[in-house]
């Protein structure tokens, strides 16, 4: 580092001003009331990235609080996080192929299909659990090369060759538990104990939330130093306090809480390092740019030499494989594989989260969180109904009336967005 | 139609084509097309509306498969196929239709494809340094290199176009109309640019529909009419009126027509 | 059209009039629970070939979707069909089917679930099964107690059936339901779900049972329970249906208290007879080979047979001892001790 | 017509070569020998049109027609137009959403709650049949309204309110039916006659098939004349003779075998009435080309002008409408609406025939005929696959691939098309 | 910074503008931005890369709202907003990104908005026989107007918006760089035309950064700089050095530079 801010002394390129706060059109972001104005303006304009879908989980949390007290009671949380996490590691493959533009609608046929072949393996085959485990993901990754061969040799759209798997993998679902129909995973079986029996200790639970803090802001500094020595306006350090600050007591006074029950779920926790994980790959990596770039243009990333093809094998297997792991959590979570798994809407939940969290259809536009948020809403309105207990024809319509609502909040605001001019 | 002032051969050239047949459908946009470039050496291009150039550009860069004919780089015939294989053999390219991803951030599309890493992620840092530095040489007016390409104007687009060609290390570059939407300083910078291509070295293949831009960089200068090719011309031996009348085929054209009606033509 | 042609059955392969032979159409509604596929059909199929070696069975599956039986019934007729044994996705709905089999002259025998108008019926009832489900759990719960209630899909009309038998016997006993669910798909995902949801806002003491429309929301009921950190000795009675070997083994080791087993060969066998002698044109007799009388039920013949409950006592004499499952299926692993404790070997 | 050839005659622009032929580029397309050429020419190009769709369709028919030879009887074929007409018009309103570039992913539970409407009306409340009928449809045309004015003045993405109509419409259908569950139509229901057992008489039907003959050619030969003395190429005069030839022998000898059954159906006789109108609206008036350019690029088609919102609107509305339609006609043809009418998978099938039959899920491009070839294409595996008995794993698996199969050949055409530079 | 010379007021104009602002997210894209167009009158609009001369003119077309100023159009303020408000108007405008739906052919594309009909049905013979007349008056060198516009060379493109703003009859052309991507039979074809538009007595804003192009058809120039009116010209007093003074806010700049490097530079 030091090294480098040595260098910048020297460089040619390093003016007085910070190489990107020359244009005086530009409305300056470096103190705290610069960086409030331009949050105050960017609502005004409508680009609030997250904000929407988390104000419309606010509202949904308060209207359900307000009908049903034990909604947000820590035990009805902890349930929440810990059955959103399954379907929300498939929704977080679907992220990747909307990323791309494309869809995948097989998700849930697949990771039935998955979830099927690991436990014939344990059950029936006597096979080591973390062998079937593996064998299970591995099928998600087969079936995700195949489509990607389809993809890119064949050229069969991402619809029609999804849909023929949504039907091919139901029958060899099917075929799989042939006669037997349920299969029951074994008593002692390390998924189902992983899957709902295991949480963090507090200790654990608050050593990880005191290292998330002091990566983001340990990442943040070293980021500011850099950009500092590059000659770039570094971002306001009080900001980046503040931040912190939010984070720290957010994500503690969340563990503190859920720990009055019985605190994070390895599963939760599983999923939402999943999403950090894929977050850093799609926004720090090479890859994770030309998918995003694939997604935006194909002919220019195409025209820019990236493999283009690679990266669609890529986000297919990776999706296909996001599927069979959520098709085995969903086993271990239930304890059983059935000829139900993953045919019911599974394919339309994990589609869906990814969507209301903010991912286009359209490719190009989207991120991991968005799994996560559209996941924990669609949760949220599925809990929240259920501890209200109304007959089923108002339960499907309040579902439908409140996930538009959780959504307008959103639309209003991209609304305003696009008629002031921005995309 | 034309008097032909061909290259003399042996002075081997960097890329070369001979006879490339090109047809979409219905229409023969390009037949039995040939031309040559060597190291150190502008060729302008130039032609109607719909002559073939863009898509001339389009098969040197691997975008388009050619129906017929053949491609040699460094005396060698080319034999990949797809802008990546191309690119690794050192053709840079700007297109005409720009082809930057709208979603993505100047710096982004600046390095797409040739992104620069620290460890195993991105560092966004030397990029945005290293924009900033591209887009100075050529006197970009670009308020902030972190806002998506579709927030900007058509000339700041054709900048960082012509900016990313900037980036690696090729051996041709070719670029198809680049001042197009340029403001007339951009337009000087490009120019100076394409003057310090040649003298590194560089073969450049330069698209313009300005004669005086094309009469001020080009050493040689290829005609394509209705996807031929109608003349070539070396630049010091030319007049803009028999570069106009190649073009459009006549010496008695619109542009002839204008000219004497007007006061302040084509100078 | 061409009127004339139409009834002569011009391009079908096989015709009504042979007196030996024929061909049977076999309709089921849907491929989720594993008994139409794994027993019915096979059962079927056997009974048939034993009693008429040159019939043929002509299967189809409806994936429980109406508007697909009823394609599958108009190519069962213009495939030949001689008579019609239709599994009906919804009951109520499928008297269209039936008048169109009857119009041209094809008997339709009503299989498992009842159709106005059909010309043979054969079942157990479904909202028996609902009755004796609801009278074994308020039996286990001593009459009193609060429960949950997990019926079949709304967009099931079976399941209304079942709801209804059930709601009959608990609305008239000391049992008292605290909360009801019409579970979409009947899946197992959503059963375990909405009983954690449940667990939330009561204790796992304040539930003394649950009645399960059938044995899948059993798996999801015993799954929620337990990960709410109840002991699987310390469950509380769930009901079932459909005798899965998953449930087999839950009421041996004591987590479910009981399933219906619908003795499924009884009823294939009945019906491949009756179906073979309106194929034949012989009469049918009124006591079938099996041993079942004929009764009229809403002026259809009828043969209905009785559904048995399932209870860890019982699971020797009924299950195996029908061959519906060997010990060997249901004594897996976990479940070898559960066996011998209770005399199955 | 007359007249306007003569102002031709004057009009400076007529010169001795046609307007449209003067680019010595082009290569020419005026008679059979050029025609001919230009067809091998596209079919290396891979610009094939429909063609490959009926390639598939051809396939599958010798596929099952070997397997089992009743297949291609006249009277499975004519169950398969009976039972393809309903879902049929529901893909028609599909087809004109994804134009759009837009989804709806309710039109199952709106065609659901449409007929459950209508039943109710006429079965309870003894409402006139026909009177029933059109507040069915217009039951859907209000649901269409709705969701143009969430897409246009809130901004709501299609995606998402269709989702959310997909589960409130499916618990409206619950609501309306109460605690009865199916309602039976009476059995001297027109509707019922109509869906049922209507068929066109052999002379109504020939008849038919002569008009469409007649009107084909005539409106063909009309367009030749006046392009002629607009001084435009006017085609290829031999072509014209031989497509229509082969018009009326195809239609003729269809009419004729499906004669040897019951002959046509009123059901699919309607629906290739409201196939061919849409077509017309589509390609013909400046709805239609209104409806293409805001599909290809909305920000364009504002530019130009054109109320982008009075399009969406009755782009929805007509979807919708057509789903309560297409409802109402499934469930005459049933005979019955009930809890499950329009919830099993009939949105992905309207979806998946419509794509199959080659319109884009990105907007722009697409045909009313697509939806007509899809849906048979669906019918047709769907209806050989009951032919030939086979488990319903393996049905499942068979289902998948055959429409893979299918959709594989016009995928292959595509490939060969983007590979020599086009679309 | 540089001369003002005002249009004498009361010379009643078609279309004007005062104070408009407009502001895109971070960047302030137009600040205080006035400018008056008459009646048979072609104004330049001219400055650098990105000064906000494509945001004015989506501003007027209806394309943006502006956050503040007012727009007044035959003297009365323009409430209406939107684009078929705009044009309803008679404001007629060719965009830089052109807007063409890339999936419509050129006959589509060119009446698009505007469409003819015989009944309830398309005219389309008679809008395919208009169109070859629209695109002969351009020079447009296009080989069939039934192909879709995503087949089409960025001139031919060019010249197929161009060629919309003549279907109908509007008082106010604005030509966003029509030219850019024109070739030079097509380019002297505009510049006849916007002269035949200015005597039909259409107002015409004209956009370009071809000085000569300018002071050969403009009456009056409009400089922007950096999203502010920076000075404002008639051409007849006007040389090209103060010009390119004006939009590069220096008379000391690249283009002088290059200029006095060169032999053959910017005429
Ligand atoms: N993808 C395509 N599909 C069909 N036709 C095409 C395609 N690309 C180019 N053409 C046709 O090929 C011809 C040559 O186009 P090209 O883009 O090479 O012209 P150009 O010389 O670059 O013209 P300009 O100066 O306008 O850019 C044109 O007539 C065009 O219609
Ligand atoms: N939609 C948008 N979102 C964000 N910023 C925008 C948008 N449109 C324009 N801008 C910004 O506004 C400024 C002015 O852009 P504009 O397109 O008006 O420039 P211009 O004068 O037409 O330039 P050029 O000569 O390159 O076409 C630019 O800095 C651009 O970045
Ligand atoms: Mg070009
Ligand atoms: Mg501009």
């Amino acid at each position: 580092m030091t090294q480098l801010s040595q260098e910048s002394a020297v460089d040619p390129t390093a003016s007085s001003q910070a190489a990107d706060a020359v244009d005086e059109r530009l409305i300056q972001n470096v103190t705290l009331a610069d960086a409030l104005r331009s949050f105050v303006n960017r609502v005004r304009g409508g680009e609030l990235g997250m904000l929407p879908v988390v104000v419309g989980l606010i509202v949904i949390a308060i209207v359900f609080q307000t009908l049903q007290p034990t909604f947000l009671s820590s035990r009805n949380l902890v349930s929440i996080t810990q059955f959103a996490a399954p379907v929300g590691v498939i929704s977080l493959g679907i992220v990747l192929v909307l990323l791309l533009g494309e869809i995948d609608l097989s998700v849930g046929s697949v990771s039935g299909f998955a979830a099927a072949s690991m436990a014939v393996l344990i059950v029936d085959k006597g096979v080591s659990p973390w062998l079937a485990l593996i064998v299970g993901i591995l099928v998600g990754s087969v079936i995700g090369l195949v489509y990607a061969m389809l993809f890119t040799r064949v050229g069969v759209p991402s619809f029609v060759f999804s849909l023929a798997g949504l039907l091919a993998f139901q029958g060899a679902l099917l075929y799989v538990l042939g006669t037997q129909g349920t299969i029951v995973l074994p008593q002692d079986s390390g998924l189902r104990a992983f899957a709902r029996e295991k949480f963090l200790t507090d200790t654990q639970a608050y050593v990880l939330v005191a290292l998330v803090v002091v990566l983001f802001v340990g990442s943040q500094l070293l980021t500011a130093r850099r950009r500092k020595a590059a000659g770039l306006t570094p971002g306001s350090g009080v900001l980046l306090g503040i931040k912190a600050v939010a984070l720290a007591i957010g994500l503690g006074y969340l563990t503190y809480y859920m720990g009055i029950a019985r605190g994070w779920s390895y599963l939760p926790v599983l999923f939402a390092l999943l999403v950090v994980v894929m977050d850093i790959l799609l926004r720090r990596t090479t890859w994770g740019r030309h998918v995003f770039a694939v997604g935006g243009n194909v002919e220019a990333a195409r025209r820019a030499g990236i493999r283009v093809q690679g990266i669609y094998v890529s986000v297919f297997v990776l999706c296909s494989s996001f599927a069979a792991l959520g098709g085995i959590l969903l086993a271990g979570q239930l304890t059983s594989v059935s000829q139900a798994s993953g045919t019911t809407d599974t394919n339309l939940t994990a589609i869906a989260a990814a969507v209301i969290g903010g991912t286009s259809l359209f490719g190009g536009r989207g991120s991991a969180y968005s799994a996560m948020l559209g996941i924990v809403v669609l949760q949220s309105i599925q809990s929240g109904l259920n501890l209200m207990n109304v007959d089923s024809s108002i339960r499907f319509i309040v579902t439908g009336a409140v996930l538009l609502l959780a959504v307008t909040i959103d639309s209003v605001s991209r609304k305003a967005r696009s008629s002031s001019g921005r995309g | 139609m034309t008097q032909l002032t061909k290259r003399p051969v042996g002075e081997g050239s960097v890329l070369s084509l001979t006879g490339i047949h090109k047809r979409f459908g219905a229409v023969q946009a390009l037949t039995d097309v040939s031309m040559d470039v060597g190291a150190g050496e502008v060729v302008a291009l130039v032609g109607d509306n719909g002559a073939g150039k863009s898509t001339l550009v389009k098969i040197i860069s691997g975008v388009y498969a050619h129906d017929a004919g053949e491609i040699r780089f460094d005396g060698a015939p080319v034999t990949a196929s797809g802008p990546s294989a191309r690119q690794d053999l050192g053709i840079a390219t700007v297109f005409q239709d720009l082809a930057l991803c709208d979603n993505l951030d100047v710096v982004a599309n600046l390095f797409l494809g040739q992104e620069r890493s620290r460890g195993a992620l991105l560092d966004e840092i030397e990029m945005e340094k290293e924009s900033w530095r591209l887009l100075r040489t050529l006197s970009a007016k670009i308020p902030s290199v972190r806002i998506p390409i579709a927030g900007l104007s058509g000339g700041q687009r054709q900048t960082v176009a012509i900016a990313r060609s900037l980036v690696g290390s090729p051996k041709v570059v070719m670029l198809d109309e680049p001042t197009a939407a340029l403001g007339v300083a951009q337009t000087a910078e490009v120019l100076n640019l394409v003057e310090r291509l040649r003298e590194t070295g560089l073969g450049v293949i330069l698209i313009s529909h300005n004669m005086a831009d094309v009469q001020a960089v080009a050493d040689r200068i290829v005609v394509l009419r209705l996807g031929r090719n109608a003349a070539e011309f070396r630049t010091a031996e030319t007049s803009t009126e028999q570069l106009v009348a190649a073009i459009t085929g006549a010496s008695d054209n619109v542009v002839t027509a204008r000219a004497q009606r007007t006061a302040g033509g084509l100078s | 059209a061409n009127e004339a042609a139409d009834n002569s059955g011009s391009d079908s392969t096989s015709s009504g009039d042979s007196a030996s032979g024929g061909t049977i159409a076999l309709l089921l509604p849907e491929s989720k629970t594993t008994r139409y596929e794994a027993f019915d059909k096979p059962l079927f199929e056997d009974a048939v070939s034993k009693a008429c070696s040159d019939c043929t069975v002509d299967y189809y599956n409806a994936d429980q979707d109406e508007s697909k039986q009823a394609q599958q019934l108009t190519t069962a007729l213009n495939a030949g069909a001689d008579v019609v044994v239709l599994d009906p996705v919804n009951g109520e709905g499928a008297t269209g089917m039936v008048q169109e089999a009857q119009g041209q002259d094809v008997p339709v025998i009503a299989y498992d679930r009842f159709i106005q108008g059909a010309d043979y019926y054969m079942s157990f009832d479904n909202e028996t099964v609902g009755k004796m489900q609801a009278e074994a759990l308020v039996k286990a719960m001593g009459d009193q107690g609060s429960i949950l209630m997990l019926n079949g899909a709304p967009s099931d009309p079976n399941a209304a059936q079942f709801k209804a038998g059930a709601h009959s016997v608990l609305d008239d006993s000391g049992v008292k339901i605290l909360e009801e669910y019409d579970n979409p798909d009947w899946s197992p995902e959503n059963a375990q779900q909405w009983t954690s949801d449940q667990l939330s806002k009561y204790q796992p003491a304040d539930i003394q049972g649950v009645y399960a429309a059938n044995d899948g929301q059993a798996g999801g009921v015993v799954a929620a329970l337990t990960g709410a950190g109840v002991k699987s000795d310390a469950l509380p009675p769930i009901t079932g249906q459909d005798a899965e070997i998953a449930a087999i083994q839950r009421i041996l080791t004591g987590e479910q208290a009981m399933t219906i087993y619908k003795p499924i060969p009884i009823e294939a066998d009945t019906a491949a007879e009756v179906a073979v002698d309106l194929a034949q044109g012989n009469d049918v007799p009124t006591t079938s080979d099996t041993g079942i009388d004929q009764s009229t039920y809403q002026d259809v013949k009828s043969f209905i047979f009785t559904p048995i409950v399932v209870t860890k006592d019982n699971v020797a004499d009924t299950v195996i001892k029908d061959g519906f499952y060997s010990a060997s299926d249901i004594c897996t692993g976990d479940y070898a001790d559960a066996c011998q404790a209770a005399g199955i070997s």
